[in-house]
């Protein structure tokens, strides 16, 4: 499946400055290095289960980390990587993760599926497509119960919106009003099965009436945009509760996961795509309309490089979780009795 | 001490705990302005207002999910299903987040929350309506299991349930809520995991829950006329069991019967029954036998209802049986 | 909930000739009257479990079993009495059902929410909401499979929209365009909630386009008008393999199952909506634009009570299903061990 | 004879019937232009084409529906779940629908359905996708249960599945689909309710289905060298259950322990160990142990994994207790 055409010209965006495309940049290239690093151990056999990538899709994270206020919660599914580190889970702790380690973000106990990190807004990555949708809506109910005046969003790839949990999830935040906002990261493909044989239509947002949301859909090839454009979904959901449906047409240069070799893709297609890749786009903008020099951003790689170093040497050298781990968490009081170690 | 119908009193334990945490709401179809599907909820919505007694559309799997959400982040829902046999399309729900989100999380979430509602068989609903969920439920690591069967009962332990942190499955009989009893006036909780012996006796034990408590006390009266002393024990916590209450019986009568509304493959009655073999093994003059549902779908006629379903008649028999085994 | 404005008016439509609408009316008026007498049995305490009358909605099933060519199927829900009827079930079989005698039309198995009669185009009656619908979704796919011609009408309660399941059958018959149908009796209630707070919109057809569905959908005040709008459906679905989503505005005159008392409607509402009653309005064509005379409508009406009697007589004389029926049905060769009993 | 890999044997199943029956089509995610999650699938679209080799949408409820749907109106689907943890949320469709729309027709229809895919832990997938469902099936009256563990009997085995006119729930698993063994080159099939002796012994009877075999297998290896014979029984179809080929070892060993992927409360394990001290309670020398999943939520770090899922040490440690109890 080539680019669509957007729906609306990625028009350049205000607020182009550049310690924030900088900081932009900075996050988009930590998250493609972490899953590099990933990748790369899970090739040696150093780590295993499964490992969805976000590489392509970082925008998505940064612009949508960028806009959150304290208390406002992200959900999303197992390609959850992307969100930890954009919302500044420590790299170590989500490296040591995936290696199944003591330290690692909850403990060893979820893998790369299941990264959750309440104090950054990281309200959990779900492996069960959809199921996790009307969980997000229910934390959008509990913000408007408390009237806590925060704001979940909930993302979900194109493939959720067929099942049913997400039809009853998003039906049930337009019928109440709900201060959410739903985010399709439409990457075009549901493992093998491309978009056309999905779904019966085009363009996914022509649900959101059915629940009474607005909606919003383009393109996504530049953080800056995708920032704007999702900050007024987010505003509409905390200033007047009413919720969004909103696709975002990008795609994932790797595989599925990492057993995936996306032969159902020609290079072509794959290509056609990376010349939009929002990453790569930023450093251009740095590099050609700020003159940020080549060595500046080979050292803001090399740094990043460093920090995922010391992330695999931290998970490297993790030790496992102790064997007494695997009967914690199920219940309050066993833990309470295991003396809160959790 | 007032008489209350089990419908009254767990109302009055909702009603309660409601006024006592504003957090506390419940949610579910026809539970407000409908006054409730089996009239538990009556009342409520007039009292508390429409956020905090939630009417839902026809959604199981969205609003138990809802329930999840909203307990994850401060909130401790009551949920209803009109029957748990909806909450079949809630299963990935209970069983992939309510079951699991504190532990996979790594205990950065608490889910306070109760699942509650009529289960298995009432009177001619036919099969998709008479099933006993709880078998399934109580082999979730992470969740806890209730079934009551009288109103005193029901009150001390759905208020435990609302206040415990975990998350709760909470069964009930839509032909039980008419049942009467005595309920003190004054708060009382009754602990989670605790069984309650509801007739004492020293000659065989009969193990029971929910709607199976009726049927063996009945079956136990007419096994008294027999000259057998039965010591029924409802077990009321499914989830976690408590062992020792029922072996304690087990090492005295040497004999044991489970008596029980519910599928005989597997599920609490084979888990209960294996427990006490394992456990008292030394202990038994006879098998365990299991008086529950025949092993089919629940027919519609009543005639073939009455059959499938356990009666005291049915039950004596086997209890007669356990009680005169000699190896 | 005021009957809506007809989204389109209801013209008087052709073919309207006397012998069509006296068989409709006949019809019509068979449905109501063996409702009736099940609602006598049930309040005498004869009948038992659940019991929801379609008393209203006659028009519905009444118009669509005159449209059904063999091979065709209807599949709906618990409401399922008008639909065994007018397929041409033994009114006596039916009764016996509710009196869950070994006569009944699944032998004492199912009961009022669970008709099945394969032979006449009944593909069942489903009690759990939205179940049923993948299911009719499987009928029109094996219809496809195997080149039979045949279409598959799915009815269900407005009340089922909201529900997993339905999104689901609905989705995957318009993405491999299966020739159904899905008509959805929006009787303003699903038990006592009404429409709005069932939904976040008022017209259900809205969803149609996300399953590349056609639409329709109009009040059911009169039969021809029904199966005419019907007959287009069912003729795309045959034709093109085009599925499409009808919403049907109707109302049930009586509570939601016989333990209802219905209070959440005022006596206004509903008398507004019982002047539209299709079956009332077929009368009064019989009457006032035919001639016939109020004898022969008495006498018409006499001889369906005297059918309705004689159902009554034969659920409370039929013997009452074997004790080993219980055991039967569950495994094909129990049945054949059993002598192909069923 | 030749080698083939499970995985083989098994599309050689499918491959076949096909082949022998228009009506066969297969049905699941990923099953024709992916050639199938786990393979098993591989080469039928191009083979059969894209009518009879159906990829599907994320929509478990929905496909098993339409295969219950097709199945009633003639067709014989093969459904994949990807793996069955995602049959949790067609729960509803395979216990209101699968199982009971035979009987509630009251025989009009019959749904010869096959509901196919892995089950319980792989390796590293954490607790949603590590889970063991034939402990819910196995316990609905209407279906019955397969759980294969060697390429002949998955072969043997799913070719009567699919010829069977009933809903068979059909059990793989993730990690065994490269274990290879033998298949007979003409054609065979392995009637449904039979028990196979995996490895005959007279010292102490091991029940096994599933991932449980090799497990069982080797900790057998490991009690030989004690000097403890087992005679491992791989229960193969679980629902009905062959009580006989149990029953008849439990009379000659007088010792049972059962070795198992699922979660220790209730279930199949459960059921199995209730109906030996109900049927051979004479004959039972020592209680019955299961050795099985701790009763946790299935933790992602490999060392806790690997502590939970049933080791043949772990297996050793239970048959020397069983093997050595004296009353
Ligand atoms: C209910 C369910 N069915 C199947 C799966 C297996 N599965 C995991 S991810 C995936 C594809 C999801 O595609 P999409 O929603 O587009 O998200 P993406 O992976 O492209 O980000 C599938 C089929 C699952 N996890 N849950
Ligand atoms: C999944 C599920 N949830 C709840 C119920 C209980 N229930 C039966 S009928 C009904 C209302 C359905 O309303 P609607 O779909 O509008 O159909 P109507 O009864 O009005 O014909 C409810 C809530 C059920 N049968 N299944
Ligand atoms: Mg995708
Ligand atoms: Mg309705």
């Amino acid at each position: 499946m080539s680019p669509p055409n957007d729906p609306t010209p990625a028009a350049p965006v205000a607020g182009h400055d550049l310690e924030r495309l900088r900081h932009f940049y900075n996050q988009m290239l930590r998250i493609r290095r972490f899953e590099e690093a990933a990748a790369r151990a899970y090739t040696q056999g150093k780590i295993s289960g499964f490992l969805h990538l976000y590489i392509g899709q970082e925008a998505i994270a940064v612009a949508t980390a960028d806009l959150m206020r304290p208390g406002d919660r992200v959900v999303t599914t197992y390609r959850d990587h992307g969100f930890a580190v954009a919302l500044g889970c420590d790299t170590g702790a989500c490296m040591a993760e995936l290696y199944g380690k003591k330290t690692g973000l909850v403990g060893g106990n979820g893998g790369s599926m299941h990264f959750f990190a309440k104090e950054q807004g990281l309200w959990g990555g779900y492996a069960i497509v959809g199921g996790h949708v009307p969980v997000a809506t229910g934390h959008a109910f509990a913000s408007k119960y408390l009237g806590d005046g925060a704001v979940t969003l909930c993302f979900l790839g194109e493939g959720a919106m067929h099942i049913g949990a997400t039809h009853e999830g998003m039906h049930l935040a337009g019928l109440w009003r709900l201060p959410v906002v739903f985010v399709i990261e439409n990457n075009q493909y549901a493992m093998g099965t491309p978009l056309r044989r999905q779904t019966a239509v085009d363009d996914l947002t022509v649900r959101a009436p059915a629940y009474r949301m607005t909606s919003d859909r383009w393109v996504v090839r530049d953080v800056f945009e995708t920032r704007a454009r999702l900050a007024r979904a987010i505003e509409q959901a905390r200033e007047e509760s009413q919720p969004s449906l909103i696709e975002l047409l990008t795609y994932r240069f790797r595989g599925h996961s990492m057993s995936d070799p996306g032969k159902y893709r020609s290079k072509d297609e794959v290509d056609q795509w990376k010349e939009r890749d929002p990453l790569h786009r930023a450093q251009v903008q740095l590099r050609d309309e700020h003159g940020v020099s080549e060595e500046e951003l080979d050292a803001l790689d090399e740094r990043i490089g460093e920090e995922m170093d010391a992330a695999v040497e931290f998970a490297e050298s993790s030790p496992l979780p102790d064997p007494e781990h695997r009967f914690r968490g199920h219940y309050v009081e066993d833990d309470l009795a295991a003396g809160g170690e959790g | 001490m007032t008489v209350l119908q089990i419908r009254e009193a767990l109302r009055a334990a909702i009603d309660e705990e409601m006024a006592r945490d504003d957090r506390v709401f419940v949610m579910g179809e026809e539970v407000g302005h409908y006054d409730g599907a089996y009239k538990v909820t009556e009342g409520l919505l007039a009292k508390y207002g429409e956020q905090r007694v939630v009417d839902t559309p026809i959604a199981e799997a969205g609003f138990a999910g809802v329930g999840i959400g909203a307990a994850m982040a401060g909130l401790r829902p009551i949920v209803e299903f009109m029957t748990f046999n909806f909450s079949a399309v809630a299963f990935d729900q209970i069983l992939n987040n309510a079951a699991k989100l504190r532990q996979l999380s790594n205990g950065q979430f608490t889910l306070p929350i109760v699942f509650r509602g009529p289960n298995a068989a009432a009177h001619m609903l036919s099969s998709t309506h008479s099933q006993a969920f709880e078998s399934f439920y109580c082999g979730f690591p992470g969740v806890k299991v209730i079934s009551v069967a009288t109103p005193y009962d029901a009150k001390g332990l759905l208020k435990s349930a609302i206040r415990d942190d975990n998350p709760v499955l909470f069964f009930e009989s839509e032909v039980m809520y008419s049942v009467k009893g005595e309920v003190p006036d004054e708060e009382y909780l009754i602990p989670i995991g605790k069984a309650d012996i509801k007739r004492p006796g020293e000659g065989i034990t009969v193990i029971t829950w929910g709607q199976g408590v009726p049927v063996a006390l009945a079956a136990a009266e007419l096994a008294a006329r027999d000259g057998l002393d039965c010591e029924v024990i409802d077990l009321r916590t499914l989830r976690p069991l408590d062992d020792e209450a029922v072996l304690a019986s087990v090492r005295k009568t040497n004999r044991a019967v489970l008596v029980y509304h519910g599928w005989p493959y597997g599920g609490t009655g084979a888990e209960v029954s294996d427990r006490i073999q394992r456990l008292a093994f030394d202990h038994l003059d006879a098998p365990i036998e299991r008086v529950c549902y025949d092993d089919v779908n629940m027919p519609y006629a009543e005639n073939l209802e009455q059959l499938v379903i356990p009666s005291p008649e049915r039950a004596l028999e086997v209890i007669r049986k356990v009680a005169y085994y000699r190896i």
